[in-house]
């Protein structure tokens, strides 16, 4: 599936002048390709608000990063950004070095390999833990096919497995809605896991999570990082610290600060916007 | 899909049972009609067979809108014109059928052609002469109608209030279009005054019975597809959809395509309900387009409970035997009892009849289980425990 | 889904099962005869037939009052069909087959009637139609006694001819069979009489129609090309009322362009203030204004009925008042009321109508009837201006569509509702029955 | 009608002063008289035609009045002696006026008058007589109505009258309408072609529908050295119309664009702001019109002089009536079903049944009459401009109703308080608003809205049960078109599609027009699913 939608970008890659001298533009195009998230001067705005102001960020392959910024930074728009669901204004947006995400829409983009977990726990309260994660796991997204489905063992296995990562397999059974919220936050995660994506963008992922459950969370996340790109947003600064990963502010829809979590939450720039007062 | 679905043992009893039900019905009816004298006890008059004819085809179509709006969330307050189109493609057929017996008797022209003066039929009327084209239209019209109007709504991603309403404008136009005289349905009058449908008179008790047989075979095939599709991989997809459209998005697939799915899935069924229809209450006309119609549509399957697969056909035939029974009996009160229900249904039963009595027998349950655990009875009997608490 | 929740749809299927069946088991009583009222009293055709149910209930009364009939009482059955034309049918087959009427008193538009015709057809009872219609059309087991064309638009526009000098044409109509049908009648009839092609224009509009504006400038319009312009509605209807507004409101008075109407009686003025529109026409069989004893102790006991002295007669309720006494002179004279028997008595049956005159029932199941002309009076009422010497017999099949021209129908002794003079055969079924090498062209 | 009595009364008031003077002198007119027994004397309408000739030939201005009776149907034949009467009252037993004077000169059964009846081309014959008997009244006002009737109906037979009234005219105005009228009767006169010629050019200049007819009518008689003129001024008047009816096109438009913004805009409320899917909001509508019909029927049977005030006495009783049921409604019904919106489409949809039918059972399902105001009935010219009374006071009371709600939604605390709650209820209700009464003001406002709504429609339509049923498709087109929950896209909606519609009506007809709306409709919720004037931000769809 993957392979499929990276098969389509290869005209794009071919627009490149395959001549000599390494110009400007050879150069950011090298850098590109060792992405695997690149945006470039992106901006957007709704109704004259710039929400996203010439923002560039840049995420290695396998790098997991936070973002942390106060609200209304630019963090959900950067998502939607990258997801599909809003159109940048203007700048660049590239997915393992060399897709245009801009050029795809969100399901296309979730089967290219990237993973969103919303802010606000989503699932699907109707069905079971089991079935949830059963909608996950990658395969054809085609609707005939998904009439003629049948489950096999494979996936079976695929399920089970991820349930014992996110530690739901006692809820196997049970109605995603009747879940803890902090449970939901897993299955979403679980979700996520199930699509078996590049990248994971999580946002807020211990939001209303009590201390325990936090911690627990940031464990699954590094676990999860071990093979996966991920991006973290999050406003818990201990979280942060304990994800021990490089950080990125954002203010007023571009980048403030970036580096080390001591780096970053000791610039006097964050400080002023966003940790003091 | 249906073959598959028997086969993996997907029929739970009680779908056999409410199968087994409808077709009793569909074989004893006409049965206890064309077989016993009119005086015997257990005679059911042919009044009864037209009415309960009729009854079934409103449960199929309340069944079809209970596709797309029970399980993917759709709420189309124009389900009337599929059920309309239909009507108007085995309308068609019937007409042709009456070929020279017309009034004027002229052999190609319907009657109401020959009074406007038309010298030749519309094109659009070529081919309704042969059952099987008929039989064919009946399907892809209003599966074609669903497919345009749903290609466009749902990837422009018009949902919830907006999508019903333009559903609404949507047979409202038709309504208007097929009440005018210059577009060769009829105009007002509609098409009536059938006379054989595949070489039987529509009069006879016979091919009475056999309409009702029929379409007591579509209600149980309709149920047949819908609790099948339910059960299937795409099932869980249209629930998915109903709860959280952008999860799905977002994990890669695409909604409106599951949502047109089942839109013109629904469209179909609702566009055979309407041909077996046509036959057993012999007219059609453009009032069916009616927005009024198809929101009665939308109240008879939240009567019943909507999401459940009886629910939609026990309120398609509770409210309308009411409405048979009520516009007879006191004519006055009909529309105060059935503003009435509509507003209690809503209040009281927003899960309908069908959906409060499983909310109910739920909580039997739950709570006769947390009474067997309180009594530290084992619990490993139930496969489908309700999640144990930690 | 769950298991009780099934059992309990079961139940609840089952009590609807039993509840239908319950009420079809409702027995019939010997002693009465049963007349079935077959009108809406809900839904947009309730505004007009809800009068027709009333006149229907006060017959009966004052026929059981006269000693019933046959030495029985007589019983109504009023059902509502709701404005639901399939339910028309539905309701009509509930009469008869299962409440065993004697005749059905019902039916108000075109689609209504033509909904429940095969009902009467195959159940072989009798349907009494008070309605004026477009008609081409005659069943065996219908008796219209409302207006054929020839009994209303052809002598309306003669009027208008003669004494108003009219010699431009409005033609103005609802979208649907009896205006599309009285029109085209009327436009032969007025090419015939020399009228040229573009003195006569045609227009329809949807039913409910409310915004008149653009087509009342039309009018308006049409009518300032020197000639004298006349305007003959067949808009059906609630249109009628914003109609006349707007027609008032933009000055048209009578005398400049008369407005002659064929669907407005005293019942839809009683919803408009007259007063502009004084001097507009309606061509009727019957007005509230006819001055003669008969009809004085008819609105009278109609008033003493309702209790209501504002309440308005109207045509079709006399159409009812005509059916109703024919209908029981056939039965006294058949001695039963077996639907058959009736049939065969019907033509030839006199009764006296209530504008003076004895209508006649037909050979074609038409009766014969005056044609009178009024103007709209400021209190709500009609003055007859014109009214024909003689009554008309209605005329299933009009002379001036070519196709009906040579169609005859006579259950007297053809025996056919459609008789091809040319051919010299009964179309239809029978036509069937025969060869099909002598097919009929379309032409 | 209205005109003549108009004439009649101002005659009356001149009449009765000049009788007072000069009574006895001529009170006992010999000719006059006889001439008005003539009109009793004879069968038929074309003799009655001629009966009125011979009372215009008398010259006798008073014979107007039973002239102005005749038409009114108020003029009756004793059976007895053949005596004319103006009669008045009703009943059994009428009052008889001498058809001179007027004065009352006693009683007679019904039964013992026949009445003079009269007919269409009668009243015509009357209106003609009465505008040449009433050239030469003193009040300008009654010779300008003269002459308009003149131009009306141009008669050669009156070109000589006429002449005489303008060699004593000396009002400008009633002069220029004379001179209309005078080169309408002479194009259609056999006078010589260069008189005919400056009339047609006066005609010409005159404008408007009537000239064209004129000018028609007088080139299907003209001879060959007349066309050309007549061809000229029949295209010079014709292509100005065609400016003109442009404009009033969009006059329609407007006038139609404001009766959907009446009806929707209350929808804009229920359903715009607060998200109930309001289907009972048509019978809203039909309550206030029948509060109009009762207010009416109060005023005719108790303070008949007070009939013209019944619509500005309506409009807070409507908006009361409306406001009060939908307070009851959103109370008893709507509050259970907040964040369901598609069940108060059920909902709302059976209390509509509900009312409806109580409408019914109460008021019966017949139309009931509502009059207009005088002030609302008929129309005026603005140029070529027809412009109809109630029609353009539907417009104004539509901006007017459109303002104040607009005024009240953005700068009252009332207003202030329905947004906050619309917006973000837990947060207002944490301010210390009290939602619950909140939620249900607004309905009401909304309902109240419809009721006033009603009232107007009662001025153009039929006032029966179903009138809501009419109205409630279209309203919620134009609040879905605007954009729901914005008062001005409702406003730009209703606009916009009432200016379409009547300019696809003239060439696709009323129908076809209609439906290339609705799927105009259907198609630009395709391009903008959240309407005209939608909100936008960042998604929030989570």
């Amino acid at each position: 599936m993957t392979e499929a939608a990276m098969i389509e970008e290869r005209p794009v890659l071919e627009q490149a002048p395959p001549h000599a001298v390494l110009t400007e533009d050879e150069a950011q195009e090298k850098r590109r390709r060792e992405t695997i998230l690149y945006l470039d001067g992106v901006s957007v705005s709704f109704d004259g608000f710039k929400a996203i102001n010439n923002l560039s960020f840049l995420l290695g392959k396998g790098e997991m990063r936070a973002i942390i910024g106060p609200n209304g930074a630019g963090k959900t728009t950067m998502m939607d950004i990258i997801t599909g669901k809003t159109r940048p204004d203007e700048g660049e947006v590239f997915f393992d070095g060399a897709v245009d995400l801009t050029k795809h829409d969100e399901p296309a983009i979730a089967t290219m390999g990237i993973g969103r977990k919303f802010q606000k726990p989503t699932v699907f309260e109707g069905h079971t833990v089991e079935d949830n994660l059963a909608l996950a796991l990658s395969g054809s997204r085609s609707i005939f096919a998904s009439i003629f489905h049948h489950r096999d063992a494979e996936e079976e296995n695929r399920i089970t497995e991820i349930l014992e990562t996110t530690r739901l397999s006692h809820l196997r059974h049970s109605s995603a809605a009747n879940l803890s919220h902090g449970q939901k936050q897993w299955l979403e995660i679980g979700m996520l896991l199930a699509q078996d994506p590049k990248v994971l963008l999580v946002d807020e992922p211990v939001a209303g999570m009590t201390d325990a459950e936090t911690a627990e969370t940031a464990r699954l996340l590094r676990d999860i990082a071990k093979d996966h790109s991920v991006v973290v947003v999050e406003h818990d600064m201990g979280f942060v610290r304990d994800l021990g990963v490089k950080v990125t502010c954002l203010h007023e829809g571009s980048v403030l600060s970036e580096g080390s979590i001591d780096h970053v939450s000791s610039d006097p720039k964050v400080v002023e916007v966003y940790l003091g007062r | 899909m249906i073959v598959g679905h028997l086969l993996r043992g997907g029929l739970n009893r009680w779908i056999v049972l409410s199968l087994a039900i409808i077709l009793t019905i569909g074989v004893a009816i006409p049965a206890l009609n064309l077989l016993l004298p009119w005086n015997h006890p257990l005679h059911v008059p042919t009044y009864i067979v037209a009415l309960f004819g009729k009854y079934l085809c409103y449960a199929l179509l309340a069944l079809s809108l209970d596709l797309v709006w029970g399980y993917v969330g759709i709420l189309s307050l124009g389900h009337g014109a599929f059920f309309a189109l239909g009507g108007y493609a085995m309308g068609m057929y019937l007409m042709r059928q009456i070929g020279s017996r017309g009034v004027y008797g002229d052999p190609i022209l319907p009657d109401f052609m020959v009074f406007l003066n038309w010298k030749e039929l519309p094109w659009f009327w070529y081919g309704f002469d042969q059952f099987w084209f008929a039989a064919l239209m009946v399907m892809i019209v209003p599966g074609l109608l669903a497919f345009v109007f749903g290609w466009f709504a749902f990837r422009s991603r018009v949902t919830g209030v907006y999508l019903s309403i333009i559903t609404q404008a949507m047979t409202y136009a038709l309504m208007l279009a097929f009440f005018r005289n210059n577009m060769g349905f009829g105009g007002n009058n509609g098409l009536t005054d059938f006379k054989d449908i595949l070489g039987f008179s529509v009069q006879a008790g016979e091919t009475r019975g056999a309409l009702f047989f029929a379409s007591a075979i579509a209600l149980a095939l309709g149920v047949l597809f819908v609790s099948a599709l339910g059960a299937s991989r795409y099932g869980k997809l249209m629930i998915a959809v109903r709860d959280a459209e952008a999860r799905t998005r977002f994990i890669g697939y695409r909604p409106e395509y599951v949502k047109l799915f089942a839109f013109v899935a629904s469209a179909v069924m609702a566009g055979i309900a309407g041909a077996l229809y046509v036959p057993q209450v012999g007219i059609i006309n453009p009032g069916e387009f009616a927005p009024a119609n198809s929101i009665e549509v939308v109240v008879w399957t939240a009567v019943g409970g909507r999401g459940t697969i009886i629910g939609p056909i026990i309120g398609a035939i509770l409210v309308n035997a009411g409405k048979s029974w009520l516009t007879g009996f006191a004519p006055e009160f009909w529309l105060f009892a059935l503003g009435g229900l509509f507003v209690a249904v809503t209040l009281f039963l927003p899960k309908g009849i069908v959906g409060t009595a499983i909310d109910g027998w739920d909580g039997l349950r739950r709570m006769r289980e947390s009474r067997r655990r309180e009594r530290g009875e084992d619990e490993t009997m139930t496969g489908h425990q309700p999640e144990a608490a930690e | 889904m769950n298991r009780i929740a099934r059992k309990f749809g079961f139940i609840a299927l089952g009590a609807a099962l039993t509840a239908t069946t319950a009420m079809t088991s409702a027995s019939a009583q010997e002693e009465t005869i049963k007349v079935g009222i077959l009108h809406s009293l809900s839904g947009t055709m309730a505004i007009s037939e809800t009068t027709l149910k009333d006149a229907m209930l006060m017959l009966i009364e004052q026929q059981n009052e006269k000693g019933g009939l046959l030495g029985k009482k007589l019983e109504a059955v009023v059902v509502d069909p709701a404005s639901d034309w399939p339910l028309f049918a539905e309701k009509a087959r509930q009469l008869i087959e299962q409440d065993k009427v004697a005749a059905v008193f019902g039916c108000w538009t075109s689609v209504s009637r033509k909904s429940v015709l095969p009902v009467f057809a195959e159940l072989n009872s009798i349907l009494f139609y008070p309605v004026q219609y477009e008609g081409e059309e005659s069943e065996k087991n219908v008796f219209y006694t409302g207006a054929a064309p020839n009994q209303q638009a052809i002598p309306a526009v003669d009027y208008l001819m003669e004494e108003e000098g009219v010699e431009r044409w409005v033609l103005e109509g609802t979208d649907y069979v009896y205006p599309r049908t009285t029109n085209k009648i009327l436009e032969q009839y007025l090419l015939d009489k020399g009228v040229a092609q573009e003195d006569i224009i045609v227009n329809y509009t949807p039913f409910g129609f409310s915004d008149w504006q653009t087509e009342v400038a039309k009018i308006k319009e049409f009518g300032s090309a020197g000639k004298k312009t006349a305007v003959v509605s067949t808009v059906n209807g609630d249109a009628n009322v914003p109609f006349y507004k707007e027609l008032a409101n933009q000055g048209i008075e009578a005398q400049d362009i008369p407005v002659v109407a064929f669907s407005v009686g005293e019942e839809e003025l009683a919803g408009i203030d007259t007063g502009p529109l004084v001097g507009h026409l309606a061509a009727w069989n019957y007005f509230q204004s006819v001055d003669n004893e008969a009809n004085a102790k008819f609105i009278e006991q109609w008033h003493a009925f309702t209790g209501d002295e504002d309440r308005v007669t109207n045509d079709p309720m006399e159409a009812h008042y005509i059916g109703f006494n024919m209908w029981v002179k056939a039965v006294e004279k058949a001695g039963t009321t077996d639907p058959e028997a009736v049939i065969a008595a019907l033509p030839g049956t006199e009764v006296p109508n209530l504008t003076g005159g004895t209508s006649e029932m037909l050979p074609n199941h038409h009766i014969t009837k005056p044609v009178l002309i009024g103007e709209i009076q400021d209190d709500g009422q009609f003055e007859v201006v014109s009214e024909t010497e003689e009554l008309v017999p209605g005329d299933a099949w009009s002379d001036f569509l070519p196709e009906s021209k040579k169609l005859e129908a006579d259950w007297v002794d053809l025996k056919c509702g459609n008789y091809d003079t040319e051919a010299k055969k009964c179309l239809g079924e029978t036509a069937m029955a025969e060869p099909a090498e002598e097919e009929t062209t379309s032409n | 009608m209205v005109l003549i009595r108009t004439i009649i009364a101002a005659l009356f008031i001149v009449f009765s002063a000049l009788a007072a003077q000069t009574a006895s002198a001529q009170d006992d007119d010999p000719a006059l008289r006889q001439a008005i027994a003539g009109l009793g004397a004879e069968k038929g309408y074309s003799k009655l035609r001629k009966a009125i000739g011979i009372v215009v030939e008398t010259g006798d201005p008073r014979g107007a009045r039973v002239l102005d009776a005749l038409s009114e149907g108020d003029v009756y034949r004793r059976e007895t002696d053949g005596a004319v009467f103006i009669v008045s009252g009703r009943g059994k037993q009428l009052t008889l006026l001498d058809p001179v004077t007027g004065d009352e000169t006693g009683t007679a059964a019904k039964s013992d008058l026949k009445k003079v009846r009269v007919n269409n081309s009668v009243r015509r014959s009357v209106r003609e007589a009465i505008g040449a008997l009433t050239l030469g009244a003193k009040d300008p006002g009654v010779r300008m109505s003269a002459a308009r009737t003149m131009i009306d109906n141009p008669d050669p037979d009156s070109l000589d009258a006429i002449d005489t009234a303008l060699d004593k005219e000396t009002d400008a105005d009633v002069r220029d309408a004379l001179q209309q009228a005078r080169a309408g009767a002479i194009i259609l006169s056999d006078r010589d072609v260069s008189e005919k010629v400056s009339a047609i050019e006066t005609i010409r200049d005159m404008g408007g529908q009537q000239a064209l007819s004129l000018l028609v009518r007088a080139r299907s008689g003209a001879g060959a050295e007349m066309r050309e003129a007549t061809d000229a001024a029949i295209a010079s008047v014709r292509k100005r119309l065609q400016y003109w009816s442009l404009g009033q096109n969009v006059w329609y438009g407007l006038s139609l664009g404001s009766v959907l913004l009446l009806a929707a805009i209350g929808l804009a409320i229920t359903f715009g702001v607060m998200g109930v899917i309001n289907m009972a909001h048509g019978e809203m509508v039909m309550l206030g019109a029948y509060t109009t019909f009762m207010v009416q029927e109060i005023m005719r049977t108790s303070f008949p002089g007070l009939l013209d005030w019944s619509l500005p006495i309506a409009l807070p009783l409507a908006f009361l009536v409306a406001g009060a049921v939908g307070f009851a409604m959103e109370r008893g019904v709507i509050r259970f079903l907040y964040g369901r919106p598609l069940e108060t489409l059920l909902a709302t949809w059976g209390v509509s049944l509900i009312l409806q039918q109580t409408v019914r059972t109460i008021f019966g399902p017949t139309n009931r009459e509502v009059s207009n105001p005088s002030y609302m009935s008929g129309a005026f010219q603005l140029g070529e401009l027809s412009i109809t009374w109630n029609r353009l006071w539907i417009v104004v009371f539509a901006l007017v109703v459109f303002g104040v709600l607009l005024y009240a939604m953005n700068r009252t605390s009332l207003g202030l308080k329905m947004r906050a709650v619309t917006q973000n209820r837990r947060m207002a209700a944490a301010m210390g608003i009290r939602t619950p009464w909140v939620d249900a003001l607004t309905f009401a406002l909304g309902s109240g809205i419809a009721g006033i709504a009603g009232v107007a429609l009662s001025q153009i339509d039929n006032v029966s049960p179903n009138l809501g049923q009419g109205y409630i498709i279209d309203s919620f087109m134009v609040v879905v078109f605007g954009g729901v929950g914005n008062l001005w896209g409702t406003l730009i909606g209703a606009l916009s599609l009432g200016v379409a519609n009547k300019f696809l009506e003239p060439f696709a007809g009323a129908v076809l027009g209609k439906i290339f709306v609705l799927v105009f409709i259907i198609l630009f919720i395709q391009k903008r699913p959240r309407g005209l004037f939608a909100l936008k931000g960042r998604a929030v769809e989570t």
